[in-house]
Parts: C-alpha cells; sequence; structure tokens
C-alpha cells in the first residue's frame, strides 16, 4: 500500500504542523491559539526526533511549556485588563446615564 | 570515517538545490512584512511586524548552509533581540511621559492559580540551567537563560532592589572582560588557546545567562506586581 | 665601511632636505589657499552689493575681518561644553590644512577630501550646539537636516570613478589629459557638485541653510575673538579647496594663473545667483539638493553607459 | 584593481584570524579622526541650553542631569569606537556588525532623555535599524553566496557579478537605514534637538564617516571594469 | 506648490520608517529577477544534510575530525597562516563530551557546542572579532533596555 | 534523502502561512493576535535551520523566540495597562 508509506514520523508531524498553523490562524479566541500553539509545537518536536537529534529535541521540550505559560500569564493578564476597563466604561455611561 | 563526509570541497549538491527556494522564501516573507509595515499605523504593530522582517533576514543568511553561515545566523538573532528589547522599552517611555502618571489603574489581585506555576518552574530551571551550563557559549547563555527567566518570573515575590540589579549588570561586564582576554590570548599566546577558548566559552555563557535573567526580572514586575 | 656610513648620512641628508621641501610647500599652499580663499569671499560680497546697488565693502574686507577678531578680547559662554566648544576650532583648522596636504600639496585620494568634508559638516553641528545658545543649536539641527547633501557628494564620487577609474588626483589628471576635461564627459556630476558649493556659499546662499541670515551667523554666533578667527581662517581655505577640487577634478591640471581665473569666474557665478535668489525653506532647500542629485545620478549613469 | 586606487598608500594589515584589518592613508585618517572625536567628547562637558521662556522675560535652562550624562557619555564613547573600528575593518561581515552596534548605540544615547517629541524620533529611528538589519545582513550573505569570502582583501581580486551588485545595493539601503542619512534623515535632525551636544555629535559623526567608508567598501566590491 | 507639500511629508519622523520600508521593498522585488547564481565554493563546507547522521556518526552533525588535544580537525579557513592553532578547537573535546559520546549517538550537537568544536572554532578563534562585535551589541541593548526601565518606567511615583 | 525535502518545504510553507497571517489574518488588529501568530514563522525558520543541519543556531533560536515572544508579551501588556493609544 502506497498510503501506508506516507504514514511516518515526518509526514505525520508536517501534517500536525499545517494543522496547527491554521488553527492559530484561523481561531479568533487567544486560549485557543494557544491550544494549537501546542500541537504546532508537538509537530515541530515530531520533526526533531525524526533528524535523529534528541538533545535538540530535549530543548524543544523543556521550551515549550516555558513558551506556553508565558502566553498564558499574558493573555490572562490581558484579559483581566480589558475586562476592568469594559467595566469601569460602562460604570462612567451609567454615570452619564 | 572517510575525509570527505567529515569536509567536502565543495557544497553538497543539496544546499545548492535549495538555494533558490530560500532566497525567495526569505524575499518573500520579507517582503510580506516590509508591505504589512507600509500600511502600519500603530506602533506596536509596526514592532511585532519587524519580527517577521527579521525572520527573513535569518533566512537568507542560512541559506548559505555553510559552518560559517551558521556562525553568521548567531549575530543576527542576537541583535534582533537585543534590538527588539531596547526599542520596546523606549515605546514604553514615551507612551508614560505621553500620558503623564495619572492613568495608574486601581491594582486588582491576579489570580493565577495553574499547577505548572507551583510545581514546574524549579525542575525546568534546574534543567535548563544545567543543560545550558554544559553547552556553554551563546546557545548555552540563552537556554540557562531562558531557564531563569521563567523561574523568576513564575516564582519570586515582587520586588527587585536597585543594588541587586546594578550588581547582576557588573557581572555581566566582567564576563564580557573575560571573554576579551581570551579573545586577545587567542592571539598573543597561541600555546594557551585551550584556557583561551575556556575563558571565551564561559565568559560568554556568564554574560548571556545574566541579561536574559534580567528581562524575567523586567518582566515580573510587569506579571507580578499585583500579588504583592 | 666609511663609505656605506658616508650613503646613509647623505640618504639622510637627502630626507631631510625633502622634508624640509614638503614642508615649506605645505606652508605656502596653506597660506596661498587662505590668502585667495579670503580675498575670493570678499569679491564675492562686493559682486552681490553691486547687482542690489550697493557700493559695497572694498575686496579685502573679509582678509581684514579676519585679522580684526585676533586682536579682539576673547570671551567663552557661561553654559557653553568646555573643552569642546574651544578644540571645535582648532579641529576645523587642522581638517583643512589636512585638505591642502592631500589636495594641491600630495595630490592623493579623492577619498580623504571627501572624509574631510564630511568632518567639516560635524565641526558645523558641533560648533553649533557646544555653545548652548539657541542661533546655534538650530543652526545645527539645520545642518544634520542639510546632510542629506551628502547624496550628491557622494553620486559625485562615485560618478567620477565610474569614469576614470581611480580615486587619485594625479590619475584623475592624467586621465583628463590625455581623454579631455570631464566636465564635458560628465557635466551631470559636475552639476551636482557645482550645488554643494553653492550650498557652502558663505553669503546670501539660497541653499545654505545654517547660515541663514535669520539665525545671525549661524554656528559662528556664539564664537568671539581668536576663536572666531581661526574659524574665519579655516572657511576660507575651504572655499579655496572646494573651488580647486572643483577645477582639478572637472577641468583638470591648470597652470596658477588658470586656477585663479577660473575660482574667479566660478566665486563671480555664485554671487550672481546669490544675490538673485531667496533663501528656501530649510526643508526644500534641503529637497532640491537631493532631487538635484538623483536627476544628476541616474542621468550620469545613462549618459556613461548608454551613449 | 587594488587598494591604491582607491585610499593611497596600503599601509599594512592587522590580522586577527579570519577577520583583518588593514589601513591605507584614507582608512588610517579616518580611523585617527574618529579617534580625536571620541576622546574629546570622553573629556568634555555637556553645554545647558538656554530657551526663552514665553509669557514672561526670564530665561529656562535645559540641563542634563547627572545621571543621564553618564550613561550617554558611555554610549557615546563605545560608538566613537566602533566608528574607528568601522574605519579600518576588512571583513564585510564584520562591518556590518560594526554598523549595526553604531545603530543600537545611536538610539540609546538619546533614548534617555525626557521629551516626548525626541523619544518618538529615537523610536522611530530604532525601527528604521531593525528593519535594515534585514538588507544589512541579507547583502552580506548574498556576497558571501555569490562570491565565497567576505574578506575584502579577496574580494578585490574576484570579478564582479550580478548577485554582488545586489547584495552591495542591499548593504547600501542597509547601511543608510542604520546610521539614518539621507532621504532619512528627518528622524535624526528631530534627535538634535535636545541638549547635549558632545553626545549628539558622535550620531551624525559616526554615520558620516561611515558612509563614506560604505562608499569605499562598495568599489571594492563592484568593479566596473 | 505640489513639490513642496511632498517634501514636507517626506520630513515627518513618523512616515520615515514607512518610505524606507516601501524603498526596501522594491529594492527587494528586484531580487525575485536578479539571476542568482550560487557559488559552491563556500569556506567552511559542511557534508550533506543528515549524512553524518544516518553514517551513524556519534559526533553527528558537527564531526570534522581529529584527536582531542594532540591532531586538528579539518577546517577550511580563509586565512590558515593567520591562524597558527587551526583546527584545535575544532577537534577538542571536554572530558565530559568525550563520555556523552561514548554513550549515546544522538548527542552531537550537545557536545560540539560544549567549549571546543566547530563552531566555537568559527565564533572564538578565526572570526572572534565578530563576536566580541555582537556580545557588545548584546550588552549595549540591555545597558540602555534596563537604563531606560530603570530610571523611566519602573519608578513610576517618583521623577 | 527525502526527509530533508520534507522538512525544508514544510518550513517555507509555515513561514509563508505565517507571514501572511501575521500580516493579514482574522483579528490581528488585536496585538496579542498578531504576536501570536509570529510563533508560526519561527517554527518555519526552526524547520529551515533543522534542514540545513544549522543546530546550534536552532538552539539558540528556539531560546530567542520565547524571550521575544515575553518581551513583545511584556509591552503590549504594559500599553494597554496604560491606556495608550498610539
Amino acid at each position: 500500500m502506497p498510503i501506508l508509506d506516507f504514514i511516518n514520523i515526518t509526514y505525520v508531524s508536517a501534517a500536525v504542523l499545517i494543522i496547527g498553523s491554521i488553527g492559530i490562524i484561523a481561531l479568533p479566541k487567544p486560549i485557543d491559539k494557544v491550544i494549537m500553539f501546542t500541537l504546532l509545537q508537538g509537530g515541530f518536536l515530531g520533526m526533531v526526533a525524526a533528524a535523529k537529534y534528541l538533545d535538540v529535541a530535549m530543548a524543544v521540550a523543556l521550551f515549550d511549556p516555558i513558551s506556553t505559560v508565558i502566553l498564558l500569564i499574558g493573555i490572562t493578564k490581558l484579559d483581566e485588563i480589558r475586562k476592568k476597563k469594559q467595566k469601569q466604561q460602562s460604570q462612567e455611561e451609567g454615570i452619564l446615564a | 570515517m572517510s575525509a570527505s563526509v567529515l569536509v567536502p570541497n565543495v557544497v553538497s549538491p543539496v544546499v545548492v538545490s535549495l538555494y533558490l527556494p530560500a532566497i525567495f522564501t526569505g524575499l518573500f516573507a520579507g517582503l510580506i512584512g516590509l508591505l504589512a509595515i507600509t500600511y502600519q499605523k500603530n506602533d506596536l504593530h509596526t514592532l511585532i511586524l519587524t519580527d517577521i522582517v527579521g525572520v527573513a533576514m535569518l533566512i537568507i543568511v542560512a541559506a548559505v548552509g555553510t559552518d560559517l553561515a551558521e556562525s553568521l545566523i548567531l549575530p543576527g538573532l542576537v541583535v534582533e533581540l537585543a534590538e527588539i528589547l531596547a526599542i520596546s522599552e523606549i515605546l514604553m517611555s514615551r507612551e508614560m511621559r505621553k500620558l503623564g502618571k495619572t492613568v495608574e489603574l486601581v491594582p486588582l489581585p491576579l489570580n493565577l492559580d495553574m499547577e505548572i506555576l507551583d510545581t514546574a518552574p524549579t525542575f525546568i530551571a534546574i534543567l535548563l540551567i544545567a543543560y545550558g551550563a554544559f553547552l556553554s557559549g551563546f546557545t548555552g547563555g540563552a537556554i540557562a537563560g531562558g531557564g531563569i527567566l521563567f523561574y523568576v518570573l513564575s516564582k519570586m515575590t515582587r520586588g527587585v532592589p536597585f543594588n541587586i540589579w546594578e550588581g547582576v549588570a557588573g557581572v555581566s561586564g566582567i564576563a564580557w572582560c573575560l571573554w576579551l582576554i581570551g579573545f586577545i590570548l587567542f592571539f598573543i599566546a597561541p600555546d594557551y588557546w585551550l584556557l583561551a577558548l575556556f575563558l571565551a566559552a564561559f565568559g560568554i555563557f556568564i554574560k548571556v545567562t545574566f541579561k536574559v535573567g534580567l528581562i524575567g526580572v523586567l518582566g515580573r514586575e510587569e506579571f507580578k506586581k499585583d500579588k504583592e | 665601511m666609511a663609505i656605506s656610513k658616508i650613503k646613509t648620512q647623505i640618504t639622510f641628508l637627502l630626507l631631510v632636505k625633502i622634508k624640509m621641501n614638503l614642508m615649506a610647500n605645505i606652508l605656502l599652499n596653506v597660506l596661498a589657499a587662505f590668502l585667495v580663499g579670503s580675498v575670493l569671499f570678499g569679491l564675492q560680497r562686493k559682486i552681490i552689493a553691486r547687482i542690489q546697488m550697493r557700493p559695497g565693502p572694498p575686496i579685502i574686507q573679509h582678509l581684514l575681518h579676519t585679522f580684526k577678531f585676533f586682536i579682539k578680547e576673547t570671551v567663552f559662554p557661561k553654559t557653553a561644553a568646555m573643552p569642546f566648544y574651544i578644540v571645535i576650532t582648532i579641529i576645523l583648522c587642522a581638517i583643512w590644512v589636512a585638505a591642502v596636504i592631500v589636495g594641491p600639496v600630495t595630490e592623493g585620494s579623492l577619498l580623504i577630501l571627501f572624509a574631510i568634508f564630511a568632518i567639516h559638516k560635524i565641526v558645523e553641528h558641533n560648533a553649533g550646539s557646544s555653545s548652548g545658545s539657541p542661533y546655534g543649536k538650530l543652526s545645527c539641527v539645520r545642518a544634520v537636516f542639510s546632510a542629506a547633501a551628502e547624496v550628491p557628494l557622494f553620486a559625485v564620487l562615485l560618478i567620477i570613478y565610474l569614469q576614470t577609474g581611480t580615486m587619485n588626483l594625479s590619475d584623475i589628471i592624467a586621465y583628463q589629459d590625455s581623454n579631455g576635461a570631464l566636465l564635458f564627459s560628465i557635466p551631470l556630476a559636475a552639476m551636482m557638485f557645482f550645488v554643494l558649493i553653492l550650498s557652502k556659499a558663505y553669503y546670501y546662499s539660497p541653499l545654505n541653510i545654517t547660515m541663514g541670515k535669520d539665525l545671525v551667523s549661524g554656528f559662528e554666533t556664539e564664537h568671539f575673538g581668536m576663536l572666531r578667527g581661526f574659524m574665519m581662517i579655516s572657511e576660507s581655505i575651504a572655499w579655496y579647496m572646494l573651488l580647486w577640487i572643483f577645477l582639478t577634478v572637472f577641468i583638470g591640471g591648470l597652470t596658477p594663473i588658470g586656477y585663479i581665473v577660473g575660482m574667479v569666474v566660478i566665486t563671480g557665478l555664485i554671487s550672481l545667483i546669490d544675490a538673485t535668489t531667496p533663501i528656501l525653506n530649510p526643508n526644500h532647500s534641503v529637497m532640491t539638493q537631493v532631487t538635484l542629485a538623483f536627476i544628476g545620478i541616474v542621468g550620469s549613469i545613462i549618459l556613461i553607459f548608454y551613449l | 584593481m587594488d587598494f591604491t586606487t582607491l585610499g593611497g598608500q596600503f599601509l599594512g594589515t592587522i590580522p586577527l584570524g579570519d577577520i583583518v584589518l588593514y589601513f591605507t592613508t584614507f582608512n588610517l585618517f579616518m580611523f585617527v579622526s574618529a579617534l580625536v572625536f571620541t576622546a574629546i567628547i570622553a573629556m568634555s562637558k555637556t553645554e545647558s541650553q538656554i530657551e526663552a521662556d514665553f509669557g514672561t522675560l526670564k530665561d529656562k535652562e535645559k540641563k542634563v542631569s547627572k545621571a543621564e550624562f553618564k550613561i550617554r557619555r558611555f554610549l557615546a564613547i563605545i560608538c566613537g569606537l566602533a566608528t574607528a573600528g568601522a574605519m579600518i575593518t576588512g571583513d564585510v561581515f564584520d562591518y556590518t556588525l560594526f554598523v549595526a552596534l553604531i545603530g543600537i548605540v545611536n538610539i540609546g544615547i538619546v533614548a534617555a532623555v525626557k521629551e516626548i517629541d525626541v523619544l518618538e524620533a529615537a523610536f522611530q529611528y530604532g525601527i528604521i535599524a531593525m528593519i535594515a538589519s534585514l538588507p544589512l545582513f541579507a547583502g552580506a550573505a548574498f556576497i558571501l553566496a555569490s562570491s565565497g569570502t567576505i574578506s575584502l582583501l579577496e574580494i578585490i581580486n574576484i570579478p564582479t557579478t550580478t548577485m554582488m551588485f545586489f547584495g552591495s545595493i542591499l548593504l547600501f539601503i542597509g547601511v543608510a537605514g542604520e546610521t539614518g542619512v539621507a532621504p532619512f534623515f528627518a528622524t535624526k535632525a528631530e534627535l538634535f534637538r535636545t541638549a547635549g551636544s558632545p553626545f549628539l555629535v558622535i550620531i551624525h559623526l559616526s554615520s558620516l564617516l561611515i558612509i563614506v567608508r560604505t562608499i569605499e567598501i562598495l568599489l571594492i566590491i563592484n568593479k566596473p571594469f | 506648490m505640489r513639490l513642496g507639500r511632498i517634501w514636507n511629508k517626506l520630513a515627518t519622523p513618523k512616515r520615515i520608517p514607512r518610505v524606507f520600508s516601501v524603498i526596501l521593498a522594491i529594492v527587494l522585488l528586484a531580487g525575485f529577477i536578479v539571476p542568482l547564481t550560487y557559488n559552491d565554493q563556500q569556506l567552511y563546507p559542511r557534508p550533506a544534510p543528515q549524512l553524518q547522521i544516518s553514517e551513524q556518526d556519534p559526533l553527528a552533525p558537527y564531526d570534522r575530525g581529529g584527536v582531542p588535544l594532540k591532531e586538528p580537525g579539518i577546517v577550511k579557513a580563509q586565512y590558515p597562516q593567520y591562524a597558527p592553532m587551526e583546527g584545535m578547537v575544532t577537534g577538542y573535546l571536554s572530558p565530559i563530551a568525550i563520555l556523552v559520546g561514548n554513550t549515546t549517538l544522538y548527542f552531537g550537537t550537545s557536545i560540539y557546542s560544549s567549549p571546543g568544536g566547530l563552531i566555537d572554532e568559527i565564533l572564538y578563534y578565526s572570526r572572534g572579532f565578530d563576536t566580541v562585535l555582537e556580545s557588545t551589541i548584546l550588552m549595549m541593548a540591555f545597558v540602555i533596555a534596563s537604563w531606560v526601565a530603570l530610571h523611566f518606567t519602573m519608578r513610576r511615583r517618583e521623577d | 534523502m527525502l526527509d530533508v525535502y520534507v522538512w525544508f518545504y514544510t518550513g517555507v510553507l509555515l513561514v509563508i502561512i505565517g507571514s501572511i497571517g501575521t500580516v493579514a489574518g482574522p483579528g490581528v488588529r488585536d496585538p496579542l493576535v498578531r504576536t501570536l501568530n509570529t510563533e508560526i514563522p519561527a517554527i518555519g525558520v526552526s524547520l529551515i535551520f533543522l534542514t540545513y543541519n544549522h543546530t546550534i543556531a536552532l538552539l539558540t533560536f528556539i531560546g530567542a523566540t520565547a524571550i521575544i515572544t515575553m518581551i513583545l508579551l511584556r509591552a503590549i501588556v504594559r500599553l494597554e495597562e496604560m491606556g495608550a493609544e498610539l
């Protein structure tokens, strides 16, 4: 079966990467984007593993959670600021009304 | 292991055949980024978009595909990183001055009860710093620095004394001097090349690590200051 | 043994003689540059005055002015950036003496002359801003602004190189001896260089925004006494050197009389333009130069490669 | 084709591994003048800028504070040294790095001021400097890819190809962006409105000298004959 | 006057980066047309991608031969005459690196980026001056950023 | 050997998709979204580095990307908090 030849680590991770990147661009919510970003990183890890550079894969694996956590912290903080601003705005409008 | 596997006479045909596609990719990405900057009115967005221009630069340099090209990528990376840092700081300072100090918002507690922030940092940071120390040089510095950054960002409480800051800056200055001594030693006394190598590698390592750690301190001021 | 000793002694003496000759040559050239430059400035003033139906000062007025400043009291503003404020005049003097050495004396590389011109611009900024006076500061900002005039300058350099294949003044003169004056083969480059000279003209130039009359004396406003005297000497040398470069590069090896005639003609032409045109808005002055440079570059490249 | 047609007498080289610094009369002159300026700047005080106040007869004095003075002097000295280095280096990539260093230090010299307009100009200048790192390094990479070397002492013997020409155009644009010459001068003129002239002058000194040197490098890379 | 107005517009700081990027974009467009020919006679060439790792070389992808502290590795530098210890840095492996290299096949990158190895030879020795500059660039950027941060952005209440 | 081409062209694809997405993707007027999108070309570049076996550069790049993301996020949060209108 020629199709089965395509199910190796390189092709699968290529597919995952492309799905992840489309997901990041297409999904509107930041949290969803972060989830798709993990997919992207997973695909990249697969690629590095296919290239047999174990130490690089290790570093990638270590940095993945760091990027994700940094993004999460940023998003939560930003979300909070935006909510607070909205509240203030609506309060001000309420006073005006 | 034959010598041609170690170092060939000419660049391999694979790299030659990939050169044009890679260059076109780089030019294309650069073009898109530049056009976007042309239409962009928001300064913050311009700053983010210059990241893409930097990516284009890295691709064009990497496409040469020799060991020399690889060692030229590292300066490019460092320059990008350094400039983004300095310019974002200037942008913030400018906006602050423009708005005056009245805009400070009422601090609200930030609830970040993520499991990963309690258990992971120490472990990941130790792993990264150990690995970075093993690697040494720029790479090691970036990796160990990433570890410190992460640890500082997620663990410690707020407040960085002025003195500590200056101390850290001093250490990295000394590291830079170590590196310079190593560099000069290579040419003045080639017999001590091993010592020079170690001075250089660890000088750079310490320098980059501490600098990256500083970013973590800067970042903590942002994200953690409401937790006091 | 003895013979070799004598030989070394002779070579040493010869070297000393060459050095002495060189020194004398330099001194003579610097002196000539200063005198001719000052008189040319006076001439410029005279011509402008005559066009404006005024009697005008005598032709040696600029020279007298220069000497007069040396017997005046030298005062330093309290707000000045101290060593800098003084050293800058010395630097100005030094670079133009260096220009004379590279130019008429040794006929060295054209690139060095342009480097000297670049440093002259720096001195303009610095003399302007180091005093703390708002006039000087404004002149400094304008000098930076008019740095766009670098573009025609470097374009001229490139075009000359494309045409002759060398940067050495002696080689350029030799090239013109065999192939005819560059003025006719690359006229647009000559035009650009002329615009550059025009932008450096001392009195009422439409392009010289750093010395516009709205800024009193531009970057020199706060320099008095000796310092001002030195600055005026260097400016005279600078004017002489600019004209010298123009004549040498575009017309070729002239006799001293030829140089004097050429300089008087160019000065006359520039005075005519100065007297009849208003000073431009800084921004427009700069962009005029850039636009002219653009035309000059494109035109010259077409002329060189397609004709 | 050799260095003597461009810069006069060839005076010697300083080899540091693959990077070879070389001196001609021209390079030496520029090197020395950059160093002289740096030395003077290191010694100078700043001026205090006097402006008239609106509405009263009083003057307004703008001074540079002590902390600001220190950092700006430090950066100005670094900038001067970098300029001096760029004058004598014989390696294209090394040269681009010098230019990048000058770019970032220039931003730093004005980043320490308090005027919003000047900060705005510094920011825009910074953005240009960042964009310019693309043509700068890419130009060097193109020259490397087509000629196989980035040492000027070797390139001078290699016939010019179209790709090298393209690379050198990119290099020129990069230098123009990093140092802020015409027609991108407007940001730089704004920078000069603040007090502290000795440090500001190094910004422009570096860019002018760099441009003169770039002309030399472009002529070394592109041999029209 | 039209031209005057255009000139005025060009001189606004905010517009300059945009003008610059337009010009650069036009030049980059020319890059698609220019004939780009890659010269395969390069300095420091490297084997074909993945060649060393598929030959089960424990030091892949940076193995350039040489015996630690005894025999230099193979390096094709620009000026071998200016680098008396050429190849020694490439051939050097730290004791830990030798240990790691004997245990596993897939740690070549780590081994060769600990002191020694080809990239270190280029970065610290044959092109060491570049590294001086780039670390200076990094240092200057941090000096600027931390100075601005310390004096302006962080101490908001003072000043 | 085919693997090399797969890595390379996936990288190229990611760079192109990513840069277009960053420039004109949905919702990029939000700086946060734009910063997240720049991660895609970063991964693309990493793949290109992998193709050429620039592994040390790759390691450094991975570290640097995380740091750049952090710097950009910091700027975004801070500016948003100030309510700056750029």
